[in-house]
């Protein structure tokens, strides 16, 4: 099993020197002097904007209360006091326009970071994602990228009214010209948004929400990059690899523990990127098991489960010893609260379907 | 830009603009001011429906705490204005409430325990009863704007004279471009539609000063070409009136008046946006003094003992009923038991096969592993 | 191979009598008093409409230049003269408006039908589609559905300008509580429609402008559904199932035309629902020939070709004898038209697929 | 509503109301206008500019007749307001265009020849030239009033005082959503935007008053608490200033000014909306005539009659030139070459994986089916 944080570690280097250690930042993190410390991965979110907000005076944060209130998930939390309001802003209540200015500010030369308070209200500004961030690079001829990170909490778990708890990454994964990604970890959070601002075309960058506070994990101080377009394997095993990001790469790896004292041995890949996928990996790791699964909270149909299978067999069909299960979110509604521990995968569903799947 | 020192500065402009008010701050007719036409026991009904809101939002804030019932959105302050805005209402009108009008809910005909249902995790309290015309609450913000024009709309090309809708919304779902194009239609096609713009101040943290450069937000009524009315929020009275006078005009419209009208209710948040928010963060309590001397409940208190309506034992009478209702209330929404077929349900008219086959699995799955394997996604 | 014809005619049998014939609608189909006559699709749409609005008037057609000047295509063409101004109604350019409007007159007790004026204008309606259209029944528990269509023409190869060639179908097969179909051919567009428009729930309409006026065919006069969620085998085969639907239909089948001189038997499914799918149909038609591919426009990745391929490798795995191959617009922007020839799947294309997937 | 007898009655309405105008129907100077200073050459230049507007539109409507390019947008009528704004520009401004305003990118830099680019289905003429700042054309409508607005308010973040930002579009663009959100975050950010709203009077076949119950489209800048000012489309001095002194405002406001302006720019369209297009079907021409005896070009012309600077001779190398500079754009764009790897290229700054293989793919195809295979999809 590769460690996690030797991955860190390895970024770390490869990134080389930071702007050497803050001092001003202990409402973010309240820093060891000496060194890394352990955040959630929500404080890591706010770590990583914070850094590169101190490295790049281009960036800014905006949406709607980021700014005085620090996030409704307080994900900018203290910036606005660092930064001051004209890098830290609230915007008035509309997304369109939010996603909207955030290209002509990234035209004017700027790295802006939106965030949309929830991705089931990211819908508004659909059309300036899909129609015009994701393009604007190939219909100028390259003349103008839009280097911008659209930020939104997604998935569900957390008892959050209506149109809460929505995982719609698919819809996002479709659109050329977008890149997507979510952490599943404090340290990826803010390596991944890191490379996420540096890059230079607009990334949708999801946040779990679910697992904002879920545990903490040592994050370096120091500016790093996880680079976006690979995938991470978080437990590697012999039998079947199971492919997952976000929130569900937990209760995935709480199933292969389980599968584990059955004698079942799971290779859990944790994507990261949802968009380009990391195939590659995807199709290695298969190669060597012959037998997937995959966990996602989006609806079954559509989902980007199936945009996996599907590269799986078109390179590795002739490895494949079963058929790659999806174990998703239903093709329904995510139900309000009381019911969405069941609409939601989970250790039992994705230990249920693995073993099926060892066992075709 | 300091939201603090603008919205600290912005109550003394509110009270100078221009608004429609009857009551003063103690309860007592503006002198010229006309009372509108409600008998004595519609007064005390209005009341009561005031007490009840202010001890509901009490109930479920305290049940919030107490882990019983989800994230709430409390309307105290702005019960007023709920009530009498429902209060308006015929009742084959319809009503598009937010996830904060409980009290417009309840008094247009929604049991107090469906209000409960949903922050309990339960869709029971969407599922309208067929004689009760109010949609589920909309959570995203403005997108009821367009809907609740169309349905206007459409019964006005059915020649369904007899229903008005009404659709309230926030200051901050001013900013949206539903507001925008719902409000534009209306007035294009002259629908018997009735804006109700519950302008508390706030949107979460953003002071109603960054929401937008203009003025008041009932003059964005004249972009459209309808008429707005700009009317105290803490004055039930007054805000029965401009929205009966509203409801009116979309169904029966005079000579030259057109049937859409904007009403901006001018209200303060009193309390937090939501039981997960903590506005000492980003507001300080200043502003709110000047509301909460012209609280809605201690107006309308205020007037009726004026009117010698209301003695010490009504009061209590009232009390007691308004603690048994909400008592009865709660009892009735923690006895809802979760149906994970629901989840299934209702997704189309006819359930397709493919849905079929995952309620079937998740059923196996219930059997085999117990429904303690689904009792927490773990964190 | 079953005839296109025949299956119109069961269903017009099944549909049993219409309203009776029709003497005013002259401007729309120029009648032959003794009985059907040949349509072009689009004319086949308007006459759906125009069928549909005398048989029900509930049902009411609104959206941009649909009214006097008949749609930009003519597919309301001469209904606001039959019908009135309350019933074909001109909107403002206002694309969530119209979907959000048309949702509340269906809450009224009508039946809208939206024109959205080209697929690449749909975005600023879909918060309206996806968030509310989509669930309102669920939500509401039952009480409410929303029995409303939107159509709108999608597709490239008419050389068309920017944004007016989007083949993105996938969006919206991946929103439970939406329904999305596609004909390809007149008498289908017709079918469809009519059972879109009685269909309790909302349908997103997609219309293959390539197609628009590419062929003609006998359309009944009567009106007659062709029921949502049933695919049409196009032309029967034993080596390999190709499923497409739209625009792609045509060259899919020529390229079969071609492969059997080379002695290969094509069997060519038309999905025509893309939502829900026809699986049944998908998985026996591959049972038959164990090899599969899917022919679509819109970008590989994401797209519903990942949806049919993963459906059939959980169905019918152990009957794959080679990767099901997907033959689709690239993974960037239909380019403006002097290329969209290059990026969209043509008869070669499909061909040489198709021979690897035989010869795998 | 019958949109065409409103439209009759429109232009009489139209002509009542307040808009800013310098030239009568002639071209002569209205008594107590006053001319903007502008030198006899750039007068001139002006001139030729809409001269060179009105034949290229001539032109083009004749190419795509002979399918030479693909649907084109015709801007006659339109052209004195689109030379007059672009004029109106520094250097260092940047322009939102539509698919309408080529004349007002010609005027700001872009050659002719990447004018019909895209006509012909190549993206040469949206790649826009390094000293050049002007974005490509919009088509999704009104989807350019917040990244313009967003453009502007990241000058004024960076201190860039140098930049100012003109975003164009039509009067059927006010109804969409982001038309609101994107004017009503200009005017809470205060930033250097000009809005321009070519009101052409219609949208396709949407007429005017059709779009929006308010009277003038100027009027709703009031709701966004920005300035307006309403101007005579076909006058190209009157836009000219306007537009100039919005160009001002936004870049050097006065003390108690805002930065953004709306520009009611009241004109008419002479012709179809496309070429793909039949106004036949739904107006007469008759409120085309008001306006056609108030053709920019012609006003011009009589401006600098009177000013004696037009001669006969002078008009001959004029109408000659432009001419030419057309014939030579043509050449041009004629000459570009499909290049099928373009398909691949900028869609991300580094070329992802599998996009690699697609090229690589399309590339085997075309060696081994030769490009005939791909000369039409099949209809
Ligand atoms: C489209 C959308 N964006 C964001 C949110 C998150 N959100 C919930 S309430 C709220 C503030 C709403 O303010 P206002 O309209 O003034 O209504 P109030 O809550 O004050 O009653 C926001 C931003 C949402 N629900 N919908
Ligand atoms: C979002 C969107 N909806 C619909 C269309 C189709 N369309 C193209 S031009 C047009 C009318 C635009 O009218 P207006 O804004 O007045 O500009 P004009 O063409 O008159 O210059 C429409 C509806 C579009 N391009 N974008
Ligand atoms: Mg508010
Ligand atoms: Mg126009």
């Amino acid at each position: 099993m590769s460690s996690y944080a030797d991955t860190v570690r390895e970024h770390v280097e490869a990134a080389g020197e930071g702007p050497g250690p803050d001092t001003g930042h202990d409402a973010v993190r309240e820093t060891d002097a000496d060194g890394p410390e352990a955040l959630t991965l929500v404080e890591a979110v706010c770590d990583g904007l914070y850094s590169e907000m101190r490295r790049d005076e281009d960036v800014v944060v905006l949406g709607e209360d980021v700014g005085k209130n620090g996030g409704v998930f307080r994900a900018t939390d203290a910036l606005y006091e660092a930064f001051g309001e004209d890098r830290v802003i609230d915007t008035p209540l509309a997304e369109s326009g939010i996603v909207g200015a955030s290209i002509g500010l990234a035209l004017s030369g700027m790295r802006p970071v939106a965030e949309i308070q929830f991705m089931g209200f990211v819908y508004p500004a659909f059309d300036q994602l899909v129609s015009h961030a994701s393009r604007m690079r190939s219909r100028t001829g390259g003349r103008h990228g839009v280097p911008m990170v659209v930020r939104m909490p997604y998935g569900g778990g957390i008892r959050a009214p209506e149109h809460h708890s929505e995982s719609k990454e698919a819809f996002f994964a479709h659109e050329p010209g977008l890149k997507v990604v979510t952490p599943s970890t404090p340290a990826d959070a803010k390596g991944l948004l890191t490379a996420a601002i540096r890059d230079p075309d607009p990334v949708v960058f999801l946040e779990p929400k679910l697992i904002y506070r879920a545990f903490r994990e040592t994050v370096p101080e120091q500016p790093y990059e996880v680079p976006l377009g690979e995938a991470a394997v978080r437990r590697e095993g012999t039998d079947v690899s199971v492919f997952t990001w976000g929130a569900m790469t937990r209760p995935t790896l709480i199933a292969a523990e389980e599968l584990a004292e059955e004698g079942i041995d799971c290779e859990v890949v944790d994507l990261r990127s949802l968009s380009p996928l990391d195939a590659d990996t995807i199709v290695e790791s298969f190669r060597k098991t012959g037998r997937g699964a995959i966990v996602h909270e989006a609806p079954k149909t559509g989902g980007l489960g199936a945009e996996i299978a599907t590269t799986i067999q078109e390179e590795a069909l002739l490895y494949q010893e079963a058929p790659i299960r999806r174990i998703t979110g239903y093709d329904a509604p995510i139900p309000l609260h009381a019911l969405e521990d069941y609409y939601l995968p989970q250790a039992a569903r994705i230990h249920d379907a693995l073993r099926e799947t060892v066992e075709f | 830009m300091n939201a603090q020192s603008e919205v600290y500065e912005h109550h003394g402009t509110e009270s100078d603009r221009d608004r429609l008010q009857i009551l003063d701050e103690d309860g007592n007719v503006l002198p010229g001011a006309e009372e509108p036409s409600l008998s004595d026991e519609e007064l005390l009904a209005m009341y009561e429906a005031l007490v009840l809101a202010r001890r509901f939002d009490e109930r479920a804030i305290s049940l919030q705490r107490q882990g019983r019932i989800a994230t709430y959105a409390p309307m105290t302050g702005q019960e007023g204005s709920q009530v009498a805005t429902s209060y308006a209402l015929d009742e084959d009108d319809w009503l598009f409430p937010t996830y904060r009008d409980h009290a417009a809910k309840h008094v247009h005909g929604m049991s107090l325990s469906s209000l409960l249902a949903p922050l309990r995790g339960y869709r029971d309290g969407y599922s309208i009863p067929d004689d009760v015309n109010v949609m589920p609450e909309y959570i995203p913000i403005a997108t009821q704007i367009p809907q609740a024009m169309g349905m206007a709309w459409g019964f006005k090309l059915q020649g369904q004279t007899d229903h008005a809708v009404m659709c309230h919304f926030g200051d901050g779902a001013t900013s949206e471009g539903d507001f925008h194009e719902g409000l534009n239609f209306a007035g294009v096609f002259d629908v018997p539609v009735v804006f109700v713009c519950n302008n508390n101040q706030w949107a979460i943290s953003t002071p109603r000063e960054r929401q937008t450069k203009s003025e008041t937000l009932a003059e964005k009524a004249h972009a459209y070409g309808i008429e707005s009315v700009r009317v105290d929020g803490l004055d039930p009275l007054a805000v029965y009136r401009a929205t009966r006078e509203a409801i009116r005009k979309a169904k029966r419209p005079g000579p030259n008046e057109g049937r859409p009208t904007l009403i901006e209710s001018v209200q303060y948040r009193f309390g937090a946006h939501t039981t997960s928010d903590d506005p000492s963060v980003y507001r300080d309590g200043e502003a709110a003094e000047w509301y909460r001397k012209r609280d809605p409940v201690d107006r309308l208190a205020g007037y009726l003992d004026g009117r010698g309506l209301l003695t010490d034992e009504r009061e209590t009478v009232i009390e007691a009923r308004v603690e048994k209702r909400i008592e009865t209330a709660i009892e009735e929404a923690e006895a809802i038991e979760a149906e994970p077929d629901d989840i299934f349900e209702h997704v189309y008219a006819e359930m397709p096969e493919r849905l079929e086959r995952q309620r079937e699995r998740l059923r196996d799955l219930r059997e085999k592993y117990g429904d303690d394997a689904f009792s927490e996604v773990l964190e």
